[in-house]
């Protein structure tokens, strides 16, 4: 096989996986060839598609490629399917569920401690959208469950890894930002 | 948009008591540090007092919030024997809960940007299948989802005996009696034991609401060390010699 | 909207159509555009797949446009739906899984009367993933195979131990709740 060939084998399995495609599973489907080759053949499939002007793109995606279409086209892709705007989570979900993806493992009674609220019924609807699950339960005394954020959370927030999450400094950079807004308001009231 | 518009708009959306404190400290622009508490939690109150429709949920926690304020307040008004810089500050252990979670709050605004980034692309889950049903029917599963198997699995099962038990019913009157009987007994009571005991939801959710009438007509109080510390119910002092 | 624009629309509304998209489903999601505008840019899209060498094609059929991968490509995407099939667990397994876990151990008709279907061929899937073993005959009438869940069983599910399982008061709370909420909003409707 000739090594684009190579290049259109991983784009057509990248475009017929379901979920976010991980280097793993396409150096274990095509076992024949060198990790090399086929790390070469990627970085040239997404070059291609960064350079092109395409109306889909090879996102990178809770540790895998998947395709997915371009932001700009959201209103038309809803035209065709007769579709709202996707809803959003509650802020009290994306509350927790910060308060989880930086302190996990968590409790339940870490988190609503946290919170200041009580955060049974934000975890359950957490849980049932799979965005975080039970991994065990803490040795400590009542043996609470402790819970982690999932691979599908990653993938809906457009994470690759969980250490792409807002960094500390990103934080503070908000919250500076917010400070200086206050003042600003400040001074002209 | 207008200040005072976006006041507004901010009451009806806090998403709990720390989230208020948060906004009554910008409010007044107050450094978290150096939180004046007699002011604090005078504005604070003053919010609870003058919310028209308060989330019976949620009420309990702007109470416990308000409980904790007043307790620091009166520590800080308490004559010392030694001075305040010898023993903690008792408004850092609120301090430090603050400022985690003003970095929790930023953490999820930057969150919402991806958020609605990811939500405008579209992909494609849900592709015609190759195989015949039976076999892509697959899916990753959790702890939560086995668990969540087996008593769908067990319920099914339960609706198949058409057995009914009659459920149990609780009144407040009760519950408040069982609650007063058992503080009398011990001179608190801790909360989260207590609600563990409770034999179904609906018994927690009345003895949650005697208890809330029982601090609203301040016959008790509720205490916390801190945050993190069990939360403990006691009759209020004039109360309990009251009933003496 | 620039003509190329239009191309990367169009390209992006027949990737994420599961059916084969008409040019009259084209033409009423893009009404603002005119009838040779909107065939000119599918002429040129239509173009641009078949000269560049890539994965993935689009094809008519059944009157409309279809995105697909190419046929020489099958033995590949094929060897990637068998190693994901591998990965997991069917809903079925999952339930058979669950009935183990909470009743082990248990034989083939204990958990085939749990889920009210004959459990055998489920039993063998859960076996060969090594997620229970056989431990062994009950002494009753035929002496059934006995069955328990494994260590990979705890691993998968990252448990430590087999009574670190959710317990059924955890559970049922949870489920209650969610009932709960549907009277409400059903009451509410």
């Amino acid at each position: 096989m000739m090594k684009n060939r190579l290049k259109e084998v991983i784009e057509s399995l990248i475009f017929i996986s379901l979920e976010p495609l991980t280097l793993e599973k396409i150096k274990n489907v095509l076992q024949e060839y060198s990790e090399e080759e086929i790390e070469k053949a990627i970085k040239e499939l997404l070059e291609s598609y960064a350079t092109n002007e395409r109306g889909i793109q090879i996102i990178q995606s809770a540790g895998g490629y998947l395709f997915s279409t371009r932001p700009e086209h959201d209103i038309w892709i809803r035209r065709l399917f007769k579709l709202e705007r996707k809803a959003k989570l509650s802020s009290a979900a994306l509350e927790a569920l910060s308060a989880i993806a930086y302190h996990q493992p968590a409790t339940l009674a870490e988190i609503s401690a946290m919170r200041g609220v009580d955060s049974s019924h934000t975890l359950k609807t957490l849980l049932q959208k799979k965005l975080i699950k039970i991994v065990g339960r803490k040795k400590s005394p009542g043996s609470p469950l402790i819970y982690r954020t999932t691979d599908k959370f990653l993938a809906y927030f457009g994470l690759t890894d969980i250490k792409d999450l807002p960094s500390p400094e990103e934080i503070s950079k908000i919250l500076e930002e917010e400070k200086d807004l206050e003042e600003e308001e400040s001074s002209v009231h | 948009m207008d200040a005072s518009a976006t006041y507004q708009v901010r009451l009806e959306v806090f998403e709990g008591p720390l989230d208020l404190l948060l906004f009554l400290i910008k409010k007044k622009k107050i450094d978290i540090n150096d939180i004046p508490m007699a002011t604090i939690t005078r504005e604070y109150l003053e919010y609870l007092n003058h919310k028209e429709r308060i989330n019976l949920d949620r009420e309990a926690e702007f109470l416990l919030i308000a409980s904790l304020l007043i307790y620091i307040k009166s520590q800080m008004l308490l004559p010392r024997e030694r001075a305040l810089d010898e023993e903690k500050d008792p408004r850092q252990i609120l301090v430090d809960q603050l400022l985690d979670y003003q970095k929790i709050k930023a953490a999820s605004l930057l969150l919402r940007k991806k958020e609605e980034d990811e939500l405008q692309k579209w992909k494609r889950t849900a592709l015609p299948s190759l195989f015949p049903e039976e076999e892509t029917d697959f899916m990753e599963v959790s702890l939560y989802d086995l668990a969540e198997s087996f008593f769908s699995l067990m319920r099914k099962k339960e609706k198949k005996k058409t057995r009914t038990i009659k459920r149990k019913e609780f009144s407040l009157e009760e519950k408040t009696k069982e609650i007063m009987a058992v503080l009398k007994e011990n001179s608190f009571l801790d909360f989260l034991d207590y609600f563990s005991q409770q034999e179904s939801f609906e018994e927690a959710f009345v003895s949650f609401f005697s208890l809330l009438e029982l601090i609203k007509s301040r016959i008790v109080i509720a205490v916390q060390k801190g945050p993190f510390q069990p939360i403990k119910v006691r009759l209020r002092q004039e109360a309990y010699l009251k009933r003496k």
